[in-house]
């Protein structure tokens, strides 16, 4: 009856407006700190996944009507987000880094997310949706 | 002649209690004459949604006076890259002054994001 | 563009597990909080919500591995929350409401869900899951 | 002979942090020989998932010694039905003895719920 489950699944969907992106770093807080994530890696994972979700809300091209759908995969060792709206997708050849040391106010955002998160993987494209999938590991006890 | 410029207000976007748990923005602005700076206080998360009453007070200030802002950031609970574009974008007006912003008191997973996007070399980080 | 949403709903589909309770607490406190609910009313609805989910963990009859759904229906007026398992349901007219000055451990759930809501209506059946909605109107500002 | 029994136990099932929000519950029992009573002071949330902690918690004071229940509830933030049933249990032994559990220092919001479930007309609330 009690067999051990090693992977669980909370998913979110939520409408593309702007304030509900605090509702979804609440969540991924509480997920992350009942992982066992430290404070830093729970900051980490907020900004990672606010990112996403506001990507989703501003360039997604979708009604504010519509939702969007956040994954949280709770694995023992890492939490994977998955973020996917069905909106108009981007071609993902046409997007630059940032240069460092240049003032630039936009292209952040995914640069943050490669940053802050272990593994990401982007699935778009010019007329599909966008679908962005994120891990974050737990670091090893020490 | 120096104008002097005094002023102090405080606008809220949302207000949450304790059970609440969701934070939303609050800043206050005013002048201070002795240091010629601009002092900010942002207390709450700066994100998506609140960026915009950000942008609008940095917007005012600097059309007030064109000067250093101090961001006091004990409260300040969280930032993403909405926040940062508006610095960004702050700093674009400012550095034709010679005028900079400067942070103090900040989490550290404020100082780290500021780290990441190279910001912390022309902003200064007290 | 920018016409008028009258409804939004945020979905949160979640494990079987005691320990995701609280996190939907947290949700709906947040939820209830952006709608201009006070405080009285948000913790109304934060016991009642949690005895719906308590109840789809404890009596649902679910795997701990599958999850269970609750619906966040935001309006200007009222919120609807839809707490609904896939579960193995029950026979409504089999349960007795509790009586007053008897100690009694079990049977409170859907009396307090009743007592602090303004409308609820339960979907069961013996063989079918359970679906139980519950409504809170905002007051009239005064 | 009466037996004096001194115990001081903290059990956590789970520790949140400010930014973590959730919390879950801390209890903390000791019995108070003068007062003759057992304290016990409950910490954030029983529910589901913490209620079983309080059964345990409030079995083990029972049995070692079947008396008053004084619940100090300042900071007890949230109980509902699963944390209710452990408490009238509690109180299906204590009324053999003719004692029972008082409440102290609740939030109004729990009050609300011993009100409704007429609880209220059996616990003392101070
Ligand atoms: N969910 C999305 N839907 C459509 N386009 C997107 C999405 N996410 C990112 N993009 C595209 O990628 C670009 C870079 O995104 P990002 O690095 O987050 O910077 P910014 O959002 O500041 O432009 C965006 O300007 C947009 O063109
Ligand atoms: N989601 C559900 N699935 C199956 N049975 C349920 C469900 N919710 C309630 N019940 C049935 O209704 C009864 C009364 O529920 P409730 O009033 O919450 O009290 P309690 O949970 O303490 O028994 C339960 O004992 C159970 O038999």
């Amino acid at each position: 009856m009690n067999k051990e489950i090693n992977q669980e699944m909370i998913e979110v969907s939520i409408p593309h407006r702007a304030e509900y992106v605090s509702l979804i770093r609440l969540t991924v807080a509480s997920i992350a700190n009942s992982m066992g994530f430290d404070i830093e890696d729970i900051e980490d994972i907020k900004v990672a996944l606010s990112e996403a979700c506001s990507n989703a809300i501003m360039h997604g091209g979708c009604d504010v009507g519509d939702n969007f759908l956040v994954q949280f995969m709770m694995e023992k060792a890492s939490l994977t987000i998955s973020v996917s709206d069905f909106g108009k997708g981007y071609d993902k050849n046409s997007i630059q880094e940032p240069k460092p040391g240049e003032l630039n106010e936009g292209g952040l955002g995914i640069f943050i997310i490669k940053s802050l998160m272990d593994d990401v993987h982007i699935d778009t494209g010019s007329s599909q949706g966008t679908s962005i999938k994120m891990i974050k590991n737990l670091r090893e006890e020490s | 002649m120096v104008v002097v410029i005094e002023e102090e207000s405080t606008e809220k976007l949302d207000e949450y209690d304790e059970g609440g748990s969701l934070l939303a923005l609050t800043i206050q602005k005013s002048y201070n004459e002795s240091e010629e700076k601009w002092i900010l206080v942002l207390e709450g998360e700066v994100d998506l949604y609140t960026a915009d009453k950000l942008k609008e007070a940095v917007n005012q200030m600097l059309n007030e006076k064109l000067d250093d802002i101090r961001i006091l950031g004990d409260r300040l609970d969280y930032i993403d890259s909405t926040g940062l574009s508006v610095f960004i974008s702050a700093l674009k007006k400012l550095q034709k002054e010679e005028k900079n912003i400067i942070l103090a008191n900040i989490k550290p997973s404020i100082k780290k994001l500021l780290n990441i996007t190279g910001l912390d070399k022309i902003i200064i980080i007290e």
